[in-house]
């Protein structure tokens, strides 16, 4: 069971044929990582089009993170930290909150249709929450379709 | 009170349901999808809130808790056979308590449904003649009217019994609230028009064959 | 002067019900609001239609709600059935899309629509919110004092919706209206327990049972009248005063609606709320206020 | 390792059994990760985090040269730790290692496998690509803080604090309630062995107490956390407790207090003191004293009179004591007793169930019990004795009062009266019928043995000036001034005709009678005016033999007076014509013979918020009179200011003629000069000229040593006093719409025929009885009365009603949090009858009934005091519901169990229990059910619905319980005389609040979130932070005990290791990027970035800083790097995770 880049490869599994949705998210380590976790924990599906990097904060969400995930093809990002009042770091969520309108704006400048970008707050006991988002985020995306980047 | 288990019913063998409990069950299930929070039904704890709650629940001989009991060890033919869904007052104080929130009156709404639809009734049981008699006078004349609808409901079902009702007819009437005739509504061709539409979207009515309903007689039988 | 309703009597207030008609159209009348009767309104299908087909159910309450979208003003159910159909139906086709395209489609068969948009409610809880307790008091002429009713509410004005009393279990709104207009009301633990009148002519002995045991319960708590919201109870409670006694004690006590005592207190006449239509004539009397003390000015006489 | 070296990743894909491969094709993710860049090694694995899995990785980082690692398996809050040590033992640095969580966020929460393997892939993909960034980084390392924090003092709280101060450690237990104990102190007996709960907790308890470097901290609270494991600094409010240490525990006060409130260590079945011990056995033994902040009546008080205090008193039937209290902090208490506006009757409680207590007319009953019991009353000698002397010009109530309060500071004080009567406003202008001047003169008396000097008919402007008292002629030589001139100055009404004879005004009118001076009166007076002086006026001029009207311009409900004048006026024939303004007044020979007046409407309100009278057209009249009185308004005389006080300063005045003075100090211009009363107000009350009078003596005492004039503690009213409590007097009592009604007592008054013929009171006061009766009224809606009982007894003089909460900073290396729970309120379930039938009791309330020191000494009984005949026990009551919680409470079947057994062991009464399912799943448990089985209990399967009482005749006040009795199918309904309602344990109601405080996540049923729910059921996700006991969850007091010693084993082992690594992830500045824009300065939420402005750039302390990363992604030239979670790395990751997963071609 054990494979080497000397050994031949198999065939993939998967191949990819059509468009599948690609949404990243950004969750914070502290509510919304753990709160995902908890929805893994119980079970609660969510659509499998997202996922996941883990930030200490969202407050270290850079906006060129999310510019650069539509150029790298991603077709939606989500960011999602503690609720407000709530951050581990005290306040980055607030600073996030800021960036995100910002930033809606500027996407809709490059003809990005600002619902690809969501920002959310899910603590750590809110795993549905979480699945919820997911799941409305791809539907939502799957609605809008693959981006198409003005170069 | 009547012994409820069958030991034939449930499974015939290993997740096997007999076909006509396949069948109830499937339009169970189906007419469940249709109530907002049907599926709670899967959380019930068998804590007897409902029946407990149940003003009637006194005079049945399935309880409101059993009834989900029995849907699920597939009894659901010997459930309709039961007089409970039809003794069920819709007050819905079960529904109000109920700590896995089941909409328990909806449910047995739906039960009656399927039990007019499929033609299972309780021996010698007729109410359900009730809610046909209710209907059609609502498509005769857009208004029910109670003389009328006790009239055919007793003279449908059990005719001496209205001997019994003499001295509170007399004493409504002279109190000055019967009323003789029918009041119907102007535009009773748009009702029937909307009736007539509506009726397409509902189960596909099998109608009870009509012998079935005449020849049940008599509800003696009720008692605590 | 005020609100404008939408009136919806409904089957019973035409027949058994006719002095909760007469007294909601009296006591409406003399507090300055107007009841104006939806025209053309057909059986809400009570919870029997229920029972035989769901979506034309639906759609023969809906008729009413679209026929009363016409005005627009919020509509008034008295009867407890019709008041859980009206807002059941409004409800559940608000939150259920697909029956609700079924019933707009077989609407459009009568040439009809509705968007949902008329408020259905109960007249104690207009009478409570709208009109409120301290306008009932101001109006009030007559003296309740010699009232003890039996606040009863039954089903369905606070189950399942509860939008007219804030606890289900325990509704105190009548009590603390009747109160507030000097009557004296009983603890009546019974108060929302089912009265069976749906079953009385299906299952008499059931109907009965339940009656009886909340005809107990007034009596034995020493109330002179039973108070009720739903031509139903009323009807069922105040039969109780016909039938043979089979547990060897009297059942006789008037019961009356809401609306009827409302009526007494503020100057309407014991016809002009249908007294007359009860089975059991009311003892109790409702004699005039005194006039308020004098008032506590002086006006020192004038000369020009 | 180095940087520089070519990356060869090794990438370990878990099965985790099959809770990931059921959902992944692991074999697949694998070979895909196989054709990644640098990959050299691709492996899965059954379980990676076994010892065989971790080998697998450190053989290739030995053998196969693998220097990245990316597991792709569990959460990395899971195991990220364990791999990260794996690959430290084979000497690979642990931050080389990605973890791909595969598990929770894949796995088990999509059910396509294809979708999921995709998924799993790409995850991978972006694991590979940002390990390749991967740096070594080194962990920083602080000293541990042995000092530990538990909050909360329950078994588990006190059972952890005990084993690491036991190792030697300081520990701060700290603990909002005034004892220790926690919910366990409460109980009875314990299931399954029936150990008596105090027996095993008090020992505990009491070596909480004597260990040294166990610090007790009890009616404490957590205000704010910082900092971070090692080294937390925590603010701690010690809240006032009002006596101190020194107390005996002798309970001497408990003879004293007055006051009765429900006990809520007893449930609030029974009732306890204000100041209380919760339990005999309670640690510490200090007394504690209840305050709901102060009571509304005081609060309103100018003076800050005790109201509620003598009320309690007097209540109690102690008169004398109730007038020392009133002494105390009342000058002029007869003539408050009297003629008060009493703002404490209109700030009491009581008026929002009724009307508010008579607390002027319980005054007034006090002081005149001790007029006829205490014929000298002598104030207490000064403590102090100072040489200054003071001057106190005019002596109204507010000149008293500073000069009383000086005298008591022990100055010398000299009141200076230009009248020859004493008593300012009180002799002049209040008539005699309202004011007695025999009552003055008893307050004055009182006021004169404090060794205040009186001097009558001197006036300030004629026989003195200002600057004389300062100077040092003979006589005067006074180091302060305090000036109370009042104001005496009647207003005109400024309409034609006004200087006619028979035009007075209505001061002047009242001062001349008061006076004993010739002064006339007509036979039909109008008095024009609304307030009191004009009532005052009226009622004077019926006394004089005249008919009177009174015009007020607006309507009865603006008129200022007060209604008990309003009403005596009316009783004494005063006419009253309201909405009418006069225009002129008619002379005919220089005689008065009528006035011209106009009516009014009411307009819109005015800038006093009253409606303005508008005149109405064409409705101008005359009416007869021979004599006009206007009452309107009084100013200050200003006659006596001929000029400064040379080279101190100018005495200011304000365009009413008032005294200019600094709001606080009441300092005029001029330094050692202070006025106060209605010469500083304009015309205002009694008490409120006192009040300034009081502070004026606090700000001269200031002044005289030399203090600066700021920090005043004089009580200041609030202008707009609260009315009591929102909707309950007492915390935890009933709400005022449940306390049943008592009319207030009415003071009786004289027929007014009578009244007419003299001077005398119109009101006779109150009896003895009636006085006892009305002070019961009082609802003690601050709990403690503040009636300083306890404190004139306290043998070690351990009671301080002054005592203030402090703030108490703390270091401690790691805290436990124990903060317990709540038992579920059933009058939320109102089918269970809870609060409305007598014998439906909480499951506590049964606890504190079975208890030796609660309210029935142990005894089961019913309300009337009978032991029940069947009791009723509730299972799941708010639990396993989903319209109140939806989680088992776990602990109550076995309660129940208990409790059955303890009621067949006590009573002969028969018992049912009715559960659902019955959970009897610890040790010992299910032999302790079949046990009370034996015993006789009726065990029914079903949920109660409803308790109902039995009906009418046919029941003896017993209850009825409904349930379905599910094992036969049928509906019960069985009588009991109890039902007993076995509640949910709940999370605390400030659950949120303290999460937040100590950075808690809590789970969706509001419970604190433990770190991990099999692996780490103590840790929190925030390290140091550790949880124990209910406010993790429902357990029982094993179950308890066990987490608390585990977190307790946690602590130690941290304390023992000594120091704390702290993660490397930390934001660094590279400095020759900085441009020094300043941008991150403000975002650092602990300010761990400066700036060398020298070397032009931002400098980031790493102690300080915790990785967050706002800085780093804020910095407008990429300047600051954030270790662990560079830009590129994250980047790296965002490639690889949308890259396409596809055949070979990648």
């Amino acid at each position: 069971m054990t494979l080497t880049t000397e050994t031949p490869l198999r065939e993939p599994a998967v191949l990819e044929t059509e468009w599948r949705p690609r949404i990243v998210a950004f969750l914070c380590n502290w509510c919304s990582y753990t709160g995902a976790d908890l929805a893994g924990i119980s079970r609660i599906q969510w659509d499998p089009a997202v996922s996941i990097v883990r930030i200490m904060c969202s407050g270290r969400m850079d906006p060129t993170f999310v510019v650069k995930a539509f150029r790298m093809g991603a077709d939606g990002v989500i960011v999602s930290g503690c609720h407000p009042g709530d951050c581990h770091y005290q306040e980055g969520n607030y600073k996030t909150l800021r960036r995100v309108h910002l930033l809606k704006r500027l996407i809709a400048g490059f003809g990005i249709d600002p619902g690809r970008l969501r920002l959310v707050w899910v603590s750590a006991s809110e795993g549905d929450q979480w699945a919820a988002t997911a799941n409305e985020m791809a539907a939502e995306i799957r609605s809008l379709g693959p981006l198409r980047m003005e170069s | 009170m009547t012994t409820l288990a069958n030991p034939m019913a449930g499974p015939t063998a290993p997740g096997v349901l007999p076909k006509s409990e396949r069948d109830l069950r499937a339009a169970f299930l189906k007419e469940i999808e249709r109530i907002p929070g049907g599926g709670r039904l899967n959380q019930c704890i068998q804590c007897g809130t409902c029946t407990a709650s149940c003003p009637v629940s006194y005079a049945m001989d399935i309880t409101p808790r059993q009834v989900i009991a029995m849907f699920r060890a597939g009894a659901i033919e010997e459930l309709l056979r039961s007089r409970t869904i039809w003794i069920c007052a819709s007050c819905y104080h079960c529904t109000l308590r109920c700590p896995a929130q089941i909409q328990i009156t909806d449910l047995i709404y739906a039960l009656k449904r399927i039990a007019i639809e499929e033609g299972i009734f309780p021996k010698k049981f007729p109410v359900h003649v009730m809610s046909e008699t209710f209907t059609n006078n609502v498509k005769r004349y857009g208004r029910n009217y109670e003389v009328g609808l006790l009239l055919r409901y007793f003279l449908r079902t059990h005719p001496t019994k209205l001997f019994a009702y003499r001295k509170v007819g007399l004493a409504l009437w002279r109190h000055g609230r019967i009323r003789i005739r029918p009041s119907k509504i102007d535009n009773l061709e748009q009702l029937r028009k909307i009736i007539a539409k509506a009726e397409t979207f509902d189960l596909p009515q099998e109608t009870v064959p009509k012998a079935k309903v005449t020849a049940a007689v008599g509800y003696e039988s009720i008692g605590r | 002067m005020d609100k404008r309703y939408t009136y919806y009597p409904g089957c019973s207030l035409h027949a058994t019900g006719i002095a909760y008609d007469k007294s909601m159209r009296a006591i409406f009348t003399k507090l300055g609001s107007e009841l104006v009767e939806l025209d053309d309104w057909n059986c809400c299908g009570a919870t029997a239609y229920m029972s035989v087909q769901k979506t034309v159910a639906f759609a023969v309450t809906a008729r009413n709600l679209a026929l009363a979208e016409k005005t627009g003003d919020d509509v008034v159910a008295p009867c407890s059935a019709c008041y859980y159909a009206l807002k059941h139906t409004s409800e559940g086709l608000a939150d259920n899309p697909e029956l609700r395209s079924q019933v707009d489609s077989a609407l459009a068969a009568g040439g009809l629509k509705t968007q949902l948009t008329v408020a259905v409610r109960h007249p104690l809880e207009v009478l409570l919110t709208d009109i409120g307790i301290d306008r009932l008091v101001a109006a009030q002429t007559h003296s309740l004092a010699e009232f003890r009713p039996a606040c009863y509410y039954g089903c369905q004005i606070v189950r399942p919706f509860g939008a007219v009393d804030e606890d289900p279990e325990l509704p105190m709104s009548m009590e603390r209206l009747f109160s507030a207009l000097g009557a004296r009301p009983i603890d009546y633990p019974p108060k929302v327990r089912c009265c069976g009148g749906m079953l009385v002519a299906t299952f008499p002995e059931v109907a009965d049972e339940l009656g009886k045991d909340l005809v107990d319960w007034a009596i034995d708590g020493e109330a002179n009248c039973i108070v009720t919201v739903c031509p139903l109870c009323q009807s069922n409670l105040d039969l109780m005063n016909v039938n043979e006694s089979s547990n060897g004690r009297s059942h006789r006590i008037p019961v009356l609606y809401f609306t009827q005592l409302i009526g007494l207190a503020i100057g309407c006449t014991p016809d002009e709320v249908g007294m007359q239509h009860g089975l059991v004539p009311m003892s109790a009397n409702a004699p005039p206020l005194p006039n308020n003390e004098a008032p506590l000015t002086i006006t020192g006489a004038r000369e020009s | 390792m180095g940087t520089n070296e070519e990356p060869r990743i090794g990438v370990y894909v878990c099965h985790c059994g099959f809770n990931i491969s059921a959902t992944v094709d692991v074999e697949a993710v694998r070979d895909i990760a196989a054709t990644r860049p640098n990959v050299v090694a691709a492996r899965d694995y059954q379980f990676m985090c076994s010892n065989a899995g971790q080998d697998l990785i450190k053989k290739d980082i030995e053998e196969n040269g693998v220097n990245r690692v990316v597991v792709a398996a569990c959460s990395p809050l899971m195991h990220e730790p364990t791999f990260r040590t794996a690959a430290e033992e084979a000497d690979l640095n642990p931050y080389l290692v990605q973890i791909a969580n595969i598990r929770e966020q894949c796995a088990w929460v999509h059910s396509d496998r294809a979708a999921a393997t995709t998924k799993a892939a790409s995850l991978v993909n972006g694991a590979v690509s940002r390990v390749a960034l991967h740096e070594p980084l080194d962990p920083t390392h602080a000293d541990m803080n042995p000092a530990t924090l538990v909050v909360g003092a329950g078994i588990a709280g006190i059972q952890a604090a005990l084993t690491i101060s036991e190792a030697g450690n300081d520990v701060y237990l700290v603990e909002r309630k005034s004892t220790i104990g926690g919910m366990m102190a409460k109980f009875d007996k314990t299931f399954p062995t029936l150990d008596c709960a105090a027996c095993i907790l008090t020992p505990k308890m009491v070596s909480a107490d004597r260990r040294e470097n166990l610090h007790l901290m009890t009616m404490a609270e957590v205000e704010s956390v910082e900092g971070f494991v090692g080294n937390f600094k925590v603010k701690v409010r010690n809240k006032a407790r009002f006596v101190t240490d020194a107390c005996t525990s002798c309970g001497e006060c408990l003879n004293v207090c007055p006051v009765n409130v429900p006990d809520p260590f007893n449930e609030y079945v029974s009732t306890r003191h204000a100041i209380h011990k919760a339990f005999p056995q309670a640690i510490p033994s200090t007394f504690v004293i209840e305050k709901q902040g102060s009571p509304p009546c005081m609060e309103a008080c100018p003076i800050h009179q005790n109201a509620a205090g003598y009320v309690a008193l007097i209540a109690d039937g102690r008169f004398a004591e109730a007038a020392k209290l009133i002494r105390r902090r009342n000058p002029l208490p007869f003539v408050c007793g009297r003629v008060c506006y009493h703002p404490c009757e209109s700030a009491c409680s009581r008026g929002k169930v009724d009307d508010p207590v008579a607390i002027r007319g319980l005054k007034r009953l006090a002081m005149d019990w001790e007029r006829e019991h205490e014929p000298d009353p002598q104030p207490d000698p000064p403590e102090h004795d100072h040489a200054e002397k003071v001057a106190v010009i005019g002596s109204g109530p507010a000149g008293l009062t500073c000069a009383f309060d000086l005298a008591q500071e022990g100055y010398k004080v000299t009141v200076f009266e230009k009248h020859d009567k004493l008593g300012g406003m009180l002799a002049v202008g209040l008539p005699d019928y309202r004011c007695p001047p025999e009552i003055v003169e008893r307050d004055l008396d009182y006021i004169r043995k404090t060794g205040v000097e009186m001097k009558t008919g001197v006036e300030l402007g004629v026989d003195f000036r200002l600057a004389d008292l300062l100077g040092d002629k003979p006589g005067f030589g006074f180091s302060a001034v305090f000036m109370g001139l009042g104001a005496h100055r009647g207003l005109q009404l400024r309409v034609p005709g006004e200087d006619a004879e028979g035009v007075v005004l209505g001061i002047d009118y009242l001062r001349e009678i008061n006076l004993g001076r010739a002064q006339p009166t007509g036979k039909r007076v109008a008095v024009i005016g609304g307030g009191n002086t004009a009532l005052d006026v009226a009622r004077t001029a019926r006394r004089q033999g005249a008919e009177v009207a009174i015009l007020y311009r607006r309507t009865a409900d603006e008129m200022p007076a007060d209604i008990e004048e309003v009403e005596g006026a009316i009783a004494e024939g005063v006419m009253f014509d309201y909405l009418v303004s006069p225009l002129e007044v008619v002379v005919a020979d220089g005689e008065v013979t009528g006035l011209r007046c106009v009516d009014n409407e009411l307009g819109k309100p005015d800038e006093s918020g009253r409606a303005r009278p508008v005149a109405i057209e064409g409705s101008e009249h005359v009416r007869q009179f021979d004599m006009i009185i206007p009452s309107v308004s009084q100013r200050p005389f200003r006659t006596w200011y001929k000029s400064s006080v040379p080279e101190k300063g100018e005495i200011g005045f304000t365009k009413w003629d008032t005294l200019v003075v600094e709001p606080e100090s009441l300092q005029t211009g001029v330094p050692g000069i202070f006025g106060g009363g209605d010469v500083v107000l304009g015309p205002a009350s009694i008490v409120e000229a006192m009040g300034q009078g009081r502070r004026a003596a606090e700000a001269i005492d200031k002044y005289l040593q030399g203090q600066p004039l700021e920090n005043f503690t004089t009580h200041v009213a609030p202008p707009d006093p609260v009315r009591g409590f929102v909707k309950r007097p007492y915390e935890h009592g009933p709400t005022y719409d449940q306390i049943e009604k008592m009319p207030r007592a009415r003071l009786e008054a004289r027929d007014p025929a009578a009244r007419l013929a003299d001077y005398d009171t119109v009101d006779i006061g109150l009896t003895e009885e009636q006085g006892i009766r009305e002070a019961s009224r009082c609802l003690h809606c601050g709990v403690c009365v503040e009636c300083e009982s306890c404190q004139n007894v306290c043998p070690p003089d351990a009671v301080r009603l002054d005592m203030k909460d402090e703030i108490v900073e703390l270091e401690v290396g790691q805290i436990l949090v124990s903060t317990g729970f709540k038992s579920f309120d059933p009058t939320r379930m109102t089918p269970y009858g809870y609060g409305r039938y007598d014998n439906v009791v909480t499951s506590v309330e049964f606890e504190r009934m079975m208890n030796s020191t609660g309210p029935t000494g142990g005894q089961i009984l019913c309300k009337n005091g009978k032991p029940p005949r069947s009791v009723a026990i509730v299972h799941c009551v708010g639990s396993r519901d989903e319209n109140y919680n939806r989680y088992c409470s776990r602990v109550c079947c076995m309660a129940a169990l208990k409790f059955a057994h303890l009621v067949k062991d006590r009573t002969d009464a028969e018992l049912y229990e009715f559960y659902i399912d019955m959970r009897a799943f610890g040790k010992g448990y299910e032999e302790f059910y079949l046990r009370v089985l034996d015993e006789g209990a009726n065990v029914i399967r079903g949920k109660v619905v409803e308790v109902q009482p039995a009906r009418g005749h046919n029941g003896d006040g017993h209850l009825v319980v409904r349930a379905e009795d599910t094992l036969i199918g049928r509906y019960r309904e069985i009588p009991v005389d109890m039902v007993v309602l076995m509640g949910a344990i709940e999370p605390q109601p400030d659950a949120a609040q303290v999460g937040r405080t100590f950075s808690l996540s809590r789970s969706p049923d509001g419970f604190f979130l433990e770190r991990h729910p099999k692996l780490d059921p103590v840790g929190t996700t925030t390290d140091g932070v550790y949880l124990a006991g209910c406010s993790q969850g429902p357990k029982d007091i094993p179950d308890t005990v066990a987490q608390a010693q585990a977190a307790a084993a946690n602590i130690l082992a941290m304390i023992s290791k000594g120091e704390v690594i702290i993660e490397p992830v930390r934001a660094t500045v590279q400095e020759h990027l900085c441009g020094g824009c300043k941008t991150c300065l403000n975002l650092c939420p602990y300010t761990a970035i400066s700036f060398d402005e020298k070397g032009n750039h931002a400098v980031i302390n790493q102690a300080l800083c915790k990785g967050c990363g706002t800085c780093v992604a804020a910095c407008p030239a990429a300047a600051i790097t954030g270790a662990g979670f560079t830009d590129d790395q994250i980047l790296a990751e965002l490639d690889g995770i949308l890259a396409p997963i596809g055949g070979r071609a990648i």
